[in-house]
């Protein structure tokens, strides 16, 4: 609960530009600041995904508070590192990870998916300062990053470039032109994260379509595989450590995860793919997550 | 064959997507050729229900948009009516390769259903907000487009598509619309229908902004402007014929259509216009933007697709009319 | 600014695609922020040239033309000026949703070449011979296309393209054609220029059509027909000022394109005339139909692409005119 | 050179309905045929595809003499087997063993690409009788078969399918989709054999976009994998009867090949991907088949 109102000094401290290497203490509990971020704005636009952006909060937390080399109050500063979300569908996260780290006011969570506001349904970088390209149809992101990647190596540029997939995405064969792409070009400054939480709209990966053996895959597609517990922070830490140690190959995190991980009735089920909790669901959820829904929205509404 | 269509205040709600779902499954019973296939969105395109009860002839292609036009093809191929079904940005889009070479180039039977066609889909945002899919499908030989107003007219354009040899795209929207037609309405596949008589000019519409027409045409009626309704629910082939008397008859048109303005029912029917009968024209559409996140009411506001836009262009069209003597 | 051609009996021969290779080179001297992507056509499309010059700036991406359009967007995202390379049918197809979501939702300075545009393609037949291009891509918000008509002009086309900040796409042909522009011919990206003056009624053609419509308006002179000729190379956006004007003036209208009747040039304009000043108008286009192996010669005539059949339309038009009094 | 005359013996065995199971002696000398008419008909046209079409050259007759259960004289015979050639511009090969085996007469071979034939430049449904699903887009074959694969197993048909691919066309994103898709639903009754010739348009593969490990790929997307030289005919039989006899997965034959196999100046250059010999260049080849142009194309033209 200590974190429900942010002194000025973690405000300024999340604001600061470079990579913030926090500990893993205010990782995690940051980490549960974006999980009542996310149910909270969820519960105010009563339209949106929530089992994807809970289990991308961990690592999200750790690539946003820790690893990224950012300037959010200067999105475009030249030195930062390049991060994209080619699962577009998880804007609650996406967007919570830019206020958290202060792209833009907390506040603006409260507006996700209105008219009025810049947080569209889908990230959209003519709306939301920050988003650099537009996304939301999948599997179009890792190109992307190949090409931020390979604008770095013609510049002589030493950004690196993250880039976060679902495992339902993985079935898109654009994923697989650029992977074969990344590793023939050797572009070691490209990380890739998936966020391996076994289930798509319509049920298991499994069931669907399976991606099994998803880490022989990536290795048959020259990758370095780095595989772990997508919930352990430390562990977390440890494969961007190792992503950015490893030379001649572009890197793979599969970040083993649970869909809706955070709120016991959401975590592992499919249905919550791409609903919001109903207000009284919210609610439960809220007080799981150790406060309120009056509590965490004026938590948001006063930043 | 024309069916006069008075709307009551206050009209039914239904999605166009269910009267989708609906058709397959009545088409399932009556044909076992009919398969159905789907790219990990069986409840949002509504083939959830074929899915219960032939899960034998329903295939889950999971999110390969592009694989699942080629296995539509390939079941076509061997005497198969197979209907692939995703959202319209990702069907006609993702697989417009597909379309064009296997599909269309083959003359294959496979149906295309793309789900939330319009700005109307709502909070998703411009990505999942379908509006270049006229453009695109007519654009390709072999090619036939359905944009049905309604869910009756959905169901029936289900069953028209199946019955069609050839490779048929119907478009469809995500929210509940207004039911115009009925069970009984009639509906020809290549063939416009008016729903509506008048003097003045013709509304021409399709998908969702039939109704809007329709309401429009009280609004104008007040105004002492005798409008005439056009359901041009086949975008292509499209009804030339309709079309021209249309012009010749009432010496001014309106089109009404939730897609792009370019190249799309506006651009269809001035093809015609211009060369069978030239007279004034406006295009009531989204004007070469992409959409937003907002209620779907919002933006069809916001974007220009409402009734008093189209009495507007009507208003326009008219003085065009008059000031060309 | 208005530029007088008249054809000297024996044209210069030269490939379109080859104005595009040499000017890249071109931008590759002046601007060290271009970038060129090929997927396997190196020189098929003529991005050889730039690859030799500046193999540091060059990228081969493979058969993958999904993901060479998602590379481009990536480079444009960190400020270089991509041009990615492939056949019209793959860069508008194959990567149509790329285009759409990625570059044109985000507006990126994204260039997209598309070879082989047309029937003039010849003996590869209809799968390479792309015809849909100008109707999908000008349905996608701010994306701008240029089908420039010779070698000059698809030069300055890619000069245009690399000045112009947004995303354009530009499509040129495969054969030799004639050289109908000279280096100093006036080229604004967004407008038209008026090749020949004329009253009667306006040739408005883009691409290899513009020589025909040139040569058409020769015959029609014959006839005691005094035709305007209008390149339209930038077809989005569409120069509806000088459109108006030639249909206010001259009273009739003929479009000529190499590419699919529907939703093209002659689409575009049609959707402009009835908007300004409706006219009868005649579209001189692939009757939404595959093309096929051939010479490229056989294929110009048998699909109806001929300076004749411009003077046959011009004729129709006329009488048109004339009926309306 | 005996079999440059066909006898009528010969003929009709090649139209024959069924599996020929032709042994390999026959084999070889159709292959060398095979190899003629392409030169031929490409010397004919001076428009289409060299090198693709003879790497194919020896695993397609394999596959139209021996294993297909076809019947050209009824192309769309309900018991037949499906085959299709993703690599649309192979057609010099495909209209050379489709004339071979009696889909339609040998002449036709020489109007190939011209505005009077059937035989375009790609493959065309509506233009050529054997020809199901039109091609010339690469990566979109395996997709089609894979529907072929599904129709047949709705209509409990015993019906095998074959689908030749590239090696540069394993870059599209599409035939990894196909690929996941046909092992999720174990289409053991569908054979995929790759033209492993090593060559694109614009270079060695591992250059333009490398593919290797190939088959280690292929068996991360669950496939049983059959490597063999491509033009031993006694291998590639066994490599045909271990996809038949393979339960549970479908296989892939990757065939290792030249591309330009036959024809000394192509044999391995990537420059005659896409051109067709000079007409002194074909004479220089057909010598070098056992044959000329004279003797081959009078063949060609009396059948
Ligand atoms: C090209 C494309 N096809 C379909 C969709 C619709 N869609 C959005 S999310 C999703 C499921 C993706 O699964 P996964 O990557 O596992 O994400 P998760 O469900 O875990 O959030 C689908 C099919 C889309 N956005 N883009
Ligand atoms: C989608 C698509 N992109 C590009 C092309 C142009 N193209 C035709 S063949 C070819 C090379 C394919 O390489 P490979 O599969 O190895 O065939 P090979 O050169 O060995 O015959 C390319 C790029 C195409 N036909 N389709
Ligand atoms: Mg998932
Ligand atoms: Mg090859």
């Amino acid at each position: 609960m200590s974190s429900a109102a942010p002194g000025a000094a973690e405000l300024e401290a999340a604001h600061r530009s470079g990579r913030l290497e926090w500990p893993v203490e205010r990782l995690t509990a940051k980490a549960l600041d974006i999980r009542r971020d996310i149910v909270t704005l969820l519960s105010k636009s009563q339209t949106g995904h929530s089992g994807g952006p809970l289990s991308c909060a961990d690592f999200g937390t750790a690539l946003f508070f820790h690893e990224l080399n950012i300037d959010p109050a200067n999105p475009r500063w030249p030195e930062r590192d390049y991060w994209h979300f080619s699962i577009g569908h998880v804007t609650p996260v996406i967007y919570s990870l830019m206020a958290e780290r202060g792209y833009f006011p907390l506040r603006d969570l409260m507006k996700f998916r209105t008219f009025e506001g810049h947080a569209q349904g889908h990230p959209s970088a003519h709306d939301t300062p920050g988003i650099e390209v537009s996304a939301g149809s999948l599997g179009q992101g890792l190109s992307v990053c190949n090409g931020v990647a390979m604008g770095a190596r013609i510049d002589h540029h030493p950004r690196r470039i993250y880039c976060v997939m679902g495992d339902g995405e993985q079935q898109e064969g654009q994923i697989w032109e650029a992977a074969m792409f990344a590793a023939h070009y050797r572009l070691d400054h490209l990380c890739g994260i998936i966020d391996y939480n076994h289930k798509q709209i319509d049920g298991d990966v499994e069931d669907i379509m399976g991606v099994k053996p998803l880490a022989d895959k990536w290795r048959s597609f020259n990758w370095n595989v780095i595989e772990c517990d997508g919930h352990d922070i430390p562990g977390i830490l440890r494969s961007f450590a190792a992503a950015r140690a490893h030379g001649g190959r572009p890197s793979v995190i599969i970040a083993d995860t649970v869909m809706g991980r955070g709120v016991s009735y959401m975590a592992d089920d499919y249905r919550w793919h791409g609903k919001p909790p109903k207000p009284d669901q919210a609610e439960t959820a809220l007080q799981e997550l150790g406060t309120s829904y009056a509590e965490w929205s004026a938590r948001l509404l006063a930043h | 064959m024309t069916a006069t269509i008075t709307l009551p205040e206050k009209v039914e709600m239904k999605k166009t997507r269910e009267g989708f779902g609906r058709a397959l499954v009545a088409l399932g019973e009556q044909d076992p050729r009919i398969v159905v296939l789907v790219g990990d969105l069986s409840e949002s395109t509504m083939v959830h229900f074929f899915a219960e009860k032939f899960p034998e002839r329903f295939i889950q292609v999971g999110v390969a948009e592009q694989n699942m036009c080629g296995i539509a093809a390939g079941l076509a191929a061997m005497g198969k009516i197979p209907f692939f079904s995703t959202y319209g940005a990702f069907a006609s889009c993702r697989a417009a390769d597909q379309i064009r070479v296997t599909v269309a180039y083959t003359n294959l039977n496979v149906k295309i259903a793309g789900a939330h066609g319009g700005i109307s889909v709502g909070p998703d945002g411009a990505t999942h907000q379908a509006m270049e899919e006229i453009s695109i499908i007519r654009s390709i030989p072999n090619m036939s487009m359905i944009v049905p107003c309604d869910y009756w007219e959905t169901y029936k354009a289900t069953l028209a598509a199946a019955k069609h040899v050839g490779p048929v795209y119907i478009r469809f929207g995500r929210e509940d619309v207004p039911v115009v037609t009925g069970e009984h309405t009639p509906f020809a596949f290549g063939r416009g229908e008016v729903f509506a008589e008048g003097r003045d000019l013709t509304l021409i519409a399709c998908g969702v902004m039939v109704y809007e027409a329709l309401r429009a045409r009280e609004t104008l009626a007040t105004l002492g402007i005798s409008a005439r309704v056009v359901d041009l629910h086949t975008v292509k082939p499209i009804d030339r014929e309709l079309i021209a008397r249309s012009a010749r008859e009432t010496g001014a048109i309106v089109t009404a259509e939730e897609h792009q303005v370019n190249g799309g029912l506006g651009g269809a029917v001035a093809e015609v216009v211009v060369q069978q009968s030239p007279v004034p024209m406006e295009l009531v559409a989204v004007q070469d933007r992409f959409g937003q996140s907002g209620k779907p009411a919002e933006l069809m506001d916001a974007f220009g697709l409402r009734a008093k836009d189209i009495v507007v262009a009507a208003q326009k069209v008219m003085e065009r009319k008059r000031a060309r003597g």
